[in-house]
């Protein structure tokens, strides 16, 4: 199943991508999207998620056509 | 509400001014009107700083705004409430944040301000990479302890 | 700090921005403001309002005022004080009290603001008289109970 | 000795003066000087009173030159 996965600021920076498309079967939680998406990188510590623009934790079920995002702790404002 | 995120220069007063003249309808209305303003500072974490790029996650950043807004206005009686976000490149002493509210009584103004701005900085999909006027660049880790915390940790605006 | 006692229309935001601007020393020091401004409205108490006197007690005030804000300076750590409140007669939309705080950081900024203008409703002595659009006057009794207290009773800006 | 006495707002309209100057070797206190002033009238409840320009309870000692102010709660800002 096709699914969008996007990162941010540093994570983008460290991991010298911004976006790329994820296709596979094998893909049922947020957890999973990054461990497909970067097998040999483990997660950063602290880092956020959100599917759809919403924040989600790890174990969060995605569904095809989901947008998926990791990122840093936010420093706005 | 309005909510804005801006890639140029934002002049703050004068976005409220303008704000408040167009808004007639809440003329003779509103009591109580709290502004906060966060500005960037020539110094943080003991180096000069030259200027930030401000990095932000278009589409959530305004859904996520609209939800803590929609939560503030559910909380306190509001009359409206302008909020303005700077991304991209900032030069130091510029400002980076707008949030004003418009309501009958003050304890709802400030209450809902001081609300937004605190949920904005937990929440909000920015980062601020910080360009030092060394020629290097860091990416901010954490942002404040904010207000509820003891005020001697509270290291960020 | 600066405290004004004002007899003409007073213009917050247009008198903030002058402030900050004939203020550079702050610029860059500051990374919080927060602007309080405290506004006439049309109703009161079920009434139509078409105008206030506000009295002062001369001397008393300025000297009561700058007594709130060294307190204020005491308990955070502030850059610059402005708090410019109207008397004389003010119409109804019309600014009756500006206080702008400027701080590093945001704590400081919004509990300072809070601080300082509740102090002034319970001790500073301005004295509003109400005249009404059916040509009757009043004086008002007491200021609202605050932010501390119950938002449902907080009949007050 | 000579105790300046300031009214304001409705205390000022009600008692139709705004300020007088008193001269006597009986006052001692805040409280007596409204009973030189006032004699037949009963200082109004909640009325606060402020020498020097700070507020004072009604115990407070007034001495010459005092100014010595009446007035209701405040209801700026």
């Amino acid at each position: 199943m096709p699914i969008q996965v996007r990162y941010f600021a540093q994570l983008k920076s460290d991991l010298g991508k911004a976006a790329e498309q994820l296709n596979s079967s094998q893909i049922q939680t947020v957890n999973q999207v990054w461990q497909v998406a970067n097998p040999n990188i483990a997660l950063p510590k602290n880092t956020l998620a959100a599917v759809n623009l919403d924040y989600v934790d790890l174990e969060f079920k995605v569904v095809d056509h989901d947008e998926v995002a990791f990122f840093p702790p936010v420093t706005g404002g | 509400m309005h909510i804005s995120i801006l890639e140029n220069e934002l002049q703050p007063w004068q976005t409220v001014a303008t704000y408040q003249q167009n808004h007639a309808e809440l003329t003779g209305k509103f009591g109580a009107t709290n502004v906060f303003v966060g500005t960037m500072r020539d110094f943080n974490i003991g180096e000069r700083v030259e200027s930030i790029t401000l990095e932000h996650y278009p589409g959530m950043t305004e859904k996520k705004l609209q939800q803590i807004i929609l939560a503030a206005q559910q909380k306190w009686v509001l009359l409206d409430v302008l909020l303005v976000h700077r991304v991209g490149k900032i030069l130091s002493k510029h400002t980076i944040v707008l949030i004003a509210v418009w309501a009958i009584h003050r304890g709802d103004a400030f209450d809902a301000s001081r609300y937004i701005m605190e949920k904005l900085k937990y929440s909000a999909p920015f980062w601020k990479q910080e360009h030092l006027f060394n020629g290097s660049s860091r990416w901010l880790q954490t942002n404040s302890s904010g207000y509820q915390a003891k005020k001697a940790s509270d290291k960020d605006s």
